[in-house]
Order: C-alpha cells, then sequence, then structure tokens
C-alpha cells in the first residue's frame, strides 16, 4: 500500500496526471482549473477522484444549469424549491408533501433489477433525508420493442427490482406507465418518483452548520459498489483480479433501507439533528461538500473511521463508493451519543467520521493523516458551466429516429381494430406488472392502479378532514421528438389533467430530463425548446418545478433516445370521498364529452 | 380491551394493522426487543418483511424476545393472529401447523382476493356465517400454504380462482387445534375502511378476536 | 472451520424455481437438462461443528418443507 | 449425468441475507460463527457436461454479481 500523500508537498507520490483526469472524464481544460483551484498543484488520488466525479455532468449539471434557471419554481405552495434532497408544497394544515422523479438508467441497463431496486432506493433516501416519510412511489419505464428478447428481460427484471424494494420497505407503488419504442432498445429508461408527507415544520434542509459539529455517518458498511469508473486510479496495481473486486453494481438491502428510513425519522423527531443528507451517486464526496458548501463551512473527514465492508479500501475508493443504504448528518457534539444510541435501536451502523470546521476546506483523513484538501467551493460551486449550441434540425434531412413500428394489418371493422389496439404493446393492459407492486400498504391509497387516471392517496395523518392527493407522472418521447416544445407542454397538460380527472388541482410538479449527447446541436435544440416548453405550461397551470434530475447522454449502439422530458405532477383533493374514478359507475348514467 | 401489534424490523404493515385495532379496541405496540406484552388482551402480529425477510419469510424474527412471550400467551389460550409475514412467522414458531412457500408464479402479487369462510366455530370468524365471501387483498411472494391440516381447522380458503399462489387445497387461513392461533396470507387489516380498502370486510375478524378476548 | 450447508426443497413439494429453470434451458437451446432442482447454499465460518445441526434444524431450514445437508469445507476459518 | 451447481454473491459484492443470518446466530445461542454468506443451488441431470459453464453464465447465475461453481455429482443420470 502506498504512503499516503501530503497535499502540496514535495515528497507526495506521483499526481495520477492529466492522462488520468482524461480518462476519468475531466477535460484538460477543466484539469487546468482544478490545478488552479488546488493552488497551482495537481490533485493527488483522492482529490482527482472527488474533482472529476463533482465536476461531472451528473453532479455539476454543466450543460443544463443554465436553462433550469428559466423554470418557475416560485409559488405560494411551494415550502421547497429545487436545491434540496427534494422539493415540498404545501398542503395545508401546516403539512407539506415532498416529492422528486429521478432517473437510474444506465445502472439499469446494466443490471435491471438491482438498477431499478438502487433507484427507488434512492428517490426514497432523498425524501427522508428531509425529514418527510415516504408515502409513495411511481415509475415511469421505457424500453425497446417487446419483440426483442433484451426489451422483455430488461423489463422484466426491472419491475421486479422495483417492486422488490417498493414492497419490502412497505412504501406503496401506486403509479407509473411503461413504453415501448425501438429508439430505448440499447438504452432504456428506467424513472422512480417518490413523494413523503411531513409538518412544515419538521422538515430539514441538508446545510452543514456549526464549527465542531459532528458528521455522523449511519447505515450500511462502505464497500467497492459502484467504484467502477474511478477505479482507473488504481490501476497501477490493477490487474484482472483486481478488477473483479471492483464491482460497478450496488445492490439494494431494503430491509437495511427501512431501518434506516426510521432511525432517521426518529432523530430527527427527537430533535438530534442539524443536517441531514443521503448518499446518493458520488457516495460520501458529493454528501458531505454539499452540506458544507451549503452551510458555508469546512469540512474534516477521517476515511479511517468509516465502517468498511472490505478492509484494504484506498481512501479515494471510501470516498467515491456508491455503496446504497447510507446517510449522513451533522449534529452537536454533546448529542452524538444520543444518535448513535438510536442507531443502535434501530440495529444500523452510526460513526462520528469527522467536524464541521471554519476553514471553507474539505479535508480527508487516514487516520489523523491528511490525504485530500481542497477548497469547498471549488469542488462544489466552481465546474464549468457551457453554452448550448442548439441547432434545429434542417427540414428534409431524414429521420433522426427509425420509423414507429406500425400496427399490422388492422382489420376493417370497428370490434376489429378495437382488439388489434387492445391488444398492441403500448396500449395493453399494465396489470400484470403493477400487481407485482403494493399499491395499499400504509393504508392511505383510495384510487388503485387502473381505479383513475392517477392515484389518489389519503392525507390521514393531518387528522379530521384530511384532504388527498393526486399524483401522475407521464412522458411521451415520440411526440417531444416530432416537436420538443408543444410535445413537452402536451406532456405536462397530460400530467394535469389526469389529476383533473379524480378532482386534484395542481401544486407543483417534477421533473427528468432524459435526452441524449446535449454537446450535438440537435439535441441542445430539443432540450432548449423541450425546457421552454415544460417552463411555459407550469407557468400556465401555476404549478411550479419544486425538483427535478437530468439524464444526458443517452445513446446506444442504436442512436440516440427520443428526447424525453418526464413530468411527474403533485395536486390536492379535499375530499377523498369524491375523488374521480374511471369506468361507467351505473346503468343510466350519462355520458359526456368534455374539451377539444 | 387492549389487542397489541408487535413490530419487528422490517416490518411494514404495523401501522396498518394498528389502525384496523383501533377501530374494534384499544391498539398497543409491541417491540420485538421487549418481552413484555404490556397487559394485552390479543395479540396480531402483522405482514411485511420482517428481518428482510433473508434466510426464509418468518425464519428470524420468530427468535426475538417478543416471540418467546407471544408463544406463552398462545399457550395460555391468548388470541393471536398472524397476516401475511406474521402467519409466516407463526407457522415457524410452531404455533400453527404448516409452512408457507414461494407462489407458483414466483412473483410478488397484489389482488383483491375472495375469501370463503369455511367454519364459525373459531373466534375470529364468529361473527360470520359459513360461506360467506369476504374480498380481502393479498399481497405476498411465499403465499404457498403446505402442511397437514385436519379439515376442522381452515377457516378460509380462495374462492374458486382466486388461488393465485397454488396453496394446497386453496387454503388461505388456518387456525391452531386449540382454535385461539389464527393464520392467514391475505390482509384483512387493508379491508377495514371502504375509502382505502375497497371493501370493509376484512373487519370481522378483528371484531371475532375481540368477543374471546374479553371472555 | 468452514462449512457448507446445502438446503433443498423436500422431494414430493412442487419446486417452482427447478420447474422455471427446467422449462427456459431448451428455449436457451440446451436440450437434455432434466430433474433440475433449485435450493439454498449457506456458507460460515464456525468455531464448534457440532452446532451445526442445531443451527440447521433451528434456523437454516425449516426441516417441514426442507431438506439439509452438512458439509465440511476446511477445518481452518476461511479468509474473508 | 447429474450436476450441482454453487451460486454465490461475488466477493464485495453485499449479501444481505449472509448479514441477516450472522446477526441472527448468537441470539439464538451460537456463538462463534462469522464470514456467513448465502447462495443458491441448482441440482440438475444433464446430457452434456460440457454446456454447464454456458447454462451458468446465461441462465442459472448472473455473472456480473454472481460466481458460480460446477460440481458433478455422478456419472449416471440420478433418480427424481
Ligand atoms: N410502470 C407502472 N407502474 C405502476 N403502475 C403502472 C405502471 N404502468 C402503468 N401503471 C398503471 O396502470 C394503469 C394503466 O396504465 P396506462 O395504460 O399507462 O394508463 P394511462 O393512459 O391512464 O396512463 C394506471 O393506473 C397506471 O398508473
Amino acid at each position: 500500500m502506498s504512503p499516503s500523500p501530503e497535499p502540496g508537498s514535495d515528497d507526495t507520490v506521483a499526481a495520477p496526471g492529466i492522462e488520468r483526469a482524461v480518462a476519468l472524464g475531466l477535460t484538460r481544460d477543466e484539469y487546468a482549473l482544478v490545478c488552479d483551484e488546488l493552488g497551482g498543484r495537481e490533485p493527488n488520488e483522492v482529490e482527482l477522484a472527488m474533482f472529476s466525479l463533482l465536476w461531472s455532468e451528473h453532479c455539476a449539471y454543466k450543460h443544463s444549469k443554465k436553462l433550469l434557471r428559466t423554470l418557475p419554481t416560485e409559488g405560494p405552495a411551494v415550502v421547497m424549491g429545487p436545491g434540496e434532497n427534494a422539493g415540498a408544497v404545501d398542503v395545508g394544515g401546516g403539512w407539506a408533501v415532498a416529492f422528486k422523479v429521478e432517473s437510474h438508467n444506465h445502472p439499469s441497463a446494466v443490471e435491471p433489477f438491482q438498477g431499478a431496486a438502487t433507484g427507488v432506493g434512492g428517490i426514497l433516501r432523498d425524501i427522508f433525508a428531509l425529514g418527510a416519510r415516504p408515502i409513495a412511489v411511481l415509475d415511469s419505464l421505457r424500453f425497446g420493442e417487446p419483440t426483442s428478447e433484451r426489451s422483455r428481460y430488461l423489463l422484466d427484471r426491472a419491475v421486479a427490482g422495483i417492486g422488490h424494494y417498493g414492497n419490502s420497505i412497505g412504501v406503496p407503488t401506486v403509479g407509473g406507465e411503461v413504453v415501448f419504442e425501438a429508439p430505448y432498445e440499447t438504452n432504456c429508461l428506467v424513472n422512480a418518483m417518490a413523494l413523503g408527507l411531513a409538518r412544515t415544520e419538521d422538515m430539514i434542509r441538508s446545510a452543514a452548520a456549526g464549527v465542531g459539529n459532528v458528521l455522523v455517518l449511519f447505515g450500511a458498511s462502505t464497500g467497492r459498489d459502484g467504484i467502477g469508473g474511478a477505479s482507473v486510479l488504481a490501476s497501477a496495481e490493477l490487474d484482472a483480479a483486481d478488477e473483479s473486486k471492483r464491482p460497478s453494481v450496488q445492490v439494494g438491502d431494503p430491509f437495511e433501507e427501512s431501518k434506516l428510513l426510521e432511525c432517521s425519522l426518529e432523530l430527527l423527531s427527537a430533535g438530534l439533528l442539524v443536517a441531514l443528507q443521503d448518499l446518493g451517486a458520488a457516495g460520501l464526496t458529493s454528501a458531505a461538500s454539499e452540506m458544507a458548501s451549503k452551510g458555508d463551512v469546512g469540512l474534516d473527514l477521517d476515511v479511517g473511521l468509516v465502517p468498511l465492508r472490505e478492509a484494504d479500501m484506498e481512501p479515494f475508493e471510501i470516498m467515491v463508493s456508491e455503496s446504497q443504504e447510507r446517510m449522513l448528518c451533522v449534529c452537536e457534539p454533546d448529542k452524538v451519543d444520543a444518535v448513535l444510541a438510536l442507531c443502535e435501536k434501530w440495529e444500523v451502523n452510526g460513526t462520528a467520521i469527522g467536524e464541521v470546521t471554519a476553514t471553507g476546506r474539505f479535508r480527508v483523513l487516514r487516520d489523523g493523516e491528511v490525504v485530500g484538501d481542497m477548497p469547498v467551493s471549488g469542488l462544489v460551486d466552481d465546474a464549468p458551466l457551457y453554452d448550448l449550441a442548439p441547432e434545429r434540425p434542417v427540414a428534409g434531412g431524414g429521420s433522426l429516429y427509425p420509423a414507429p413500428v406500425a400496427l399490422p394489418g388492422l382489420p376493417d371493422d370497428v370490434h376489429g381494430v378495437l382488439v388489434a389496439l387492445l391488444s398492441s404493446p403500448n396500449l395493453a393492459s399494465r396489470r400484470p406488472l403493477f400487481e407485482q407492486y403494493d399499491s395499499i400498504v400504509q393504508s392511505r391509497t383510495v384510487r388503485r392502479p387502473e381505479e383513475a387516471d392517477a392515484a389518489v392517496l389519503w392525507l390521514r395523518e393531518m387528522g379530521d378532514g384530511a384532504p388527498a392527493i393526486a399524483t401522475s407522472i407521464d412522458g411521451n418521447g415520440r411526440r417531444v421528438a416530432a416537436d420538443p416544445y408543444w410535445g413537452t407542454v402536451g406532456n405536462v397538460l397530460e400530467c394535469a389533467a389526469n389529476l383533473a380527472c379524480v378532482g386534484a388541482r395542481p401544486l407543483g410538479t417534477t421533473n427528468n430530463l432524459n435526452f441524449a449527447n446535449p454537446e450535438k446541436p440537435h439535441v441542445a435544440w430539443q432540450l432548449t425548446e423541450a425546457v421552454r416548453g415544460l417552463g411555459d405550461a407550469c407557468r400556465a397551470l401555476d404549478a411550479p418545478i419544486v425538483g427535478g434530475n437530468v439524464s444526458l447522454y443517452n445513446e446506444g449502439a442504436a442512436g440516440p433516445i427520443y428526447p424525453t422530458p418526464v413530468v411527474g405532477m403533485v395536486g390536492v383533493l379535499a375530499d377523498p370521498e369524491r375523488a374521480g374514478r374511471l369506468g361507467f359507475a351505473r346503468d343510466g348514467d350519462a355520458v359526456a364529452f368534455v374539451g377539444w | 380491551m387492549k389487542l397489541g401489534v408487535v413490530t419487528f424490523p422490517g416490518t411494514c404493515d404495523d401501522a396498518d394493522a394498528r389502525i384496523a385495532a383501533g377501530m374494534v379496541a384499544e391498539a398497543v405496540p409491541l417491540w420485538h426487543r421487549d418481552a413484555d406484552l404490556r397487559g394485552v388482551d390479543g395479540i396480531i402480529v402483522p405482514g411485511g418483511f420482517s428481518y428482510g425477510d433473508y434466510l426464509r419469510a418468518g425464519a428470524i424474527a420468530r427468535f426475538s424476545p417478543v416471540m418467546e412471550s407471544v408463544v406463552a400467551f398462545a399457550r395460555d389460550g391468548g388470541p393471536v393472529l398472524g397476516i401475511c409475514n406474521g402467519f409466516q412467522i407463526l407457522c415457524e414458531a410452531g404455533l400453527l401447523p404448516g409452512a408457507l412457500l414461494p407462489n407458483t408464479g414466483l412473483r410478488f402479487v397484489c389482488r383483491q382476493v375472495d375469501l370463503v369462510v369455511q367454519t364459525t366455530a373459531t373466534p375470529f370468524t364468529s361473527t360470520c356465517t359459513v360461506g360467506q365471501v369476504l374480498s380481502i387483498p393479498a399481497k405476498h411472494t411465499t403465499g404457498r400454504y403446505f402442511g397437514e391440516v385436519a379439515p376442522e381447522q381452515v377457516v378460509l380458503r380462495y374462492a374458486h380462482g382466486h388461488n393465485f399462489n397454488g396453496s394446497q387445497d386453496d387454503i388461505a387461513g388456518v387456525v391452531n387445534a386449540a382454535g385461539n392461533v389464527m393464520g392467514l396470507m391475505p390482509h384483512p387489516e387493508h379491508a377495514v375502511e371502504t375509502l382505502t380498502g375497497g371493501s370493509a370486510d376484512g373487519l370481522a375478524l378483528f371484531e371475532g378476536m375481540t368477543r374471546v378476548a374479553v371472555a | 472451520m468452514r462449512a457448507r450447508v446445502l438446503i433443498r426443497p423436500k422431494a414430493g413439494i412442487l419446486d417452482p424455481q427447478g420447474v422455471a429453470v427446467e422449462r427456459a434451458l431448451p428455449a436457451l437451446g440446451f436440450a437434455g437438462a432434466g430433474n433440475v432442482h433449485v435450493g439454498r447454499m449457506v456458507e460460515l465460518d464456525v468455531a464448534d461443528a457440532s452446532q451445526l445441526e442445531e443451527m440447521c434444524r433451528r434456523l437454516l431450514a425449516n426441516p417441514l418443507i426442507e431438506d439439509y445437508e452438512i458439509e465440511m469445507i476446511s477445518d481452518a476459518p476461511a479468509a474473508a
């Protein structure tokens, strides 16, 4: 094992260097900027790993941040807007509903069961990191045509994974959508949305504060999950045997998460925490530096204190590990014992691993020795932002996508056409899928899948006269491909119409922008237009965007996916007894057609 | 009248069971590490995924301190109702005959099913009639009943066409020989109010439970 | 000492996992496979091998529906 | 020929089942057990043992997260 370098000193082990930085996804210009952040020296292993993650598209939103700033994020109902772990809207009586959608497209393409399962686990942690109890999950899935064996396999395993996680943790999965279209054949989309309920005054933010306060890591131990990309750092010793030790697949453990959830909520209700944050993509690196950045403080974090699943992990591996089911909190020093006692009660590991400092620097130590030292602001705020170079594809330039599959040989009688439509993959009943989800746990589901256009959830915790919320998730890649602006507007309107059908007024919107490579001018144009449509539609509906996620570079061997914004909405209805439903209820009722 | 509802790590239908119990009695939470039954008159072992259902559903939970007390309580004739994971735990603990195996379809299924009452000679079904059909949701991956059980111990069967898990002789719920311990795979606590339940048919089992508990 | 416990569904009890594998194999082009059964395997270090039998009966297997078989893999504790 | 395939979580991959069993054993009075891992076992008759390797890769195991090991149990087909 190599000795830990003293950052900046002359006897450091050679810095990994620019070629490794490029292999990790930084550009040469970005590498120069990283050196500037470090006062002119090159980053060591730990620092390079951390910068390359935090300056990645995924964490820094380098190509989308400027666009996202144009979205409407304010309104009377907004309790928490974008920037926190999830957004939240006021549902009256001092209560708020937190919600967010997130993608797990790539992990699901690699290992659909675990990829989809950990996608659900991740979005649930975002919700309870705010102090909200998760009350529902929805999923939005896209695969290639079901004639492909691979698409059927991905569908089958992704649905099983979502069910496994949601069912085991006791959060109902109440709605979603599944679409089969060729552009998703080699790049499936697995987006999951979660909702949670909290008393507004009990919600907590993620900003670390209070010099001398203690950083406690709790939940699962840290292993080599998800280190895949960063493993080029260790390539000096990397032979085939080591490679197999660095599985890139993260395995979810919903049982651990259910304990983590109860433990987190009890820590908050006991008033023991200053801040709370989940560990998601980029693990400790992103959780800790974002907490520090939001609180405008520094952190000292000792990786030697982190409980490990494998003893011989390098500091950089500990910092970038994406092991699931972990949370990071900040508490006052005299509360540490009480925090650890609650962890013990819920049978989760809890360990003090660092403290808040006034230095504004993120110092990584191992057993007291400094192995990385970076400015927090540089890590979190200084990643370069790029302007898109949008260009509308020229008319007549040929289709960017394979022609959609036509329904073969439609019969010419109405009955036959109806049967053909109902048995086509994109219209057929989803019952075999949603029956794999527990849609009723928590005793609040007023409208289950198939009973209405939106799921309806009764907020029974709110006591007498408790209202219900309605929620729906929708996307329509093909229409957005045909016209990114109007396609996205239609997408938002569909979601709102689903809420209207059960009698709910929209309060807020979340979204996941699944697009191809934004460095391509036509994709940049699709993205720009879609975001413009999203903003306009949400403004028109008074349903501001309170959170969301961006997933770019969705291109497979078969080309780019359709531009696929996925929109999730939450609305409120005062009287759950009056929630609308699908289906003609009684003989003799009149049938009316409304709309245009 | 107090009905205790047990919570293990990983239990997830405990809050629902407390809501149901609260409609007929005072619901008292019982914690798995705590052998004290807090003076309850009846016990519900609810559904969910105790200990993640790792190894075998119910296998680990049955060794908790609270289960030692539950076993003693049951042997003394106290009414105990195991729902879904709770049924699996009671079988593993030897309080009920048989075992639950993976559904023949190997998948988790969440579905409203019809159950036919086979006997009213148990407290749990004492308010029902023989042949009565109860509409109650079921949701599980491991619910295929298998075991040697006397016909009079079969309390509920799936109605024709509703046995999705492959249970032997359509068995959905059984009692012990003494008649005071019942287990069933479907979830009566998710059928106690029409707003969220689709039906309120499940309430009968909880009401029945309180009748003996008084005695 | 490291031990391995093999746990199988008892003969005569439907093993839907085994059936599913048996059905899937020909579809993948593997002919001639049959009598497929899927069970569990638990591997563990133990200080006292004489406890294994009881561990199996009480926790690792459910004797009503499963058979088990204990194999010793090594006398020295295995590495993590 | 009858074969047995042992399938375990790859080293370094989280094995929540193993962890759960390891935590449960001391509570049952079994001290000194450790390094517990839970895997699967598939037993089957095959006509052509050379196919086993590919069967494992394509169906029986998930090579991304699982290792497998093939053992021949007997050369004659086993009884049901
Ligand atoms: N992936 C999914 N997860 C959960 N529920 C789903 C999923 N796909 C579809 N559903 C549910 O199935 C029902 C019918 O779905 P769909 O055919 O897409 O109808 P709609 O046009 O109303 O969206 C809805 O209740 C929907 O929420």
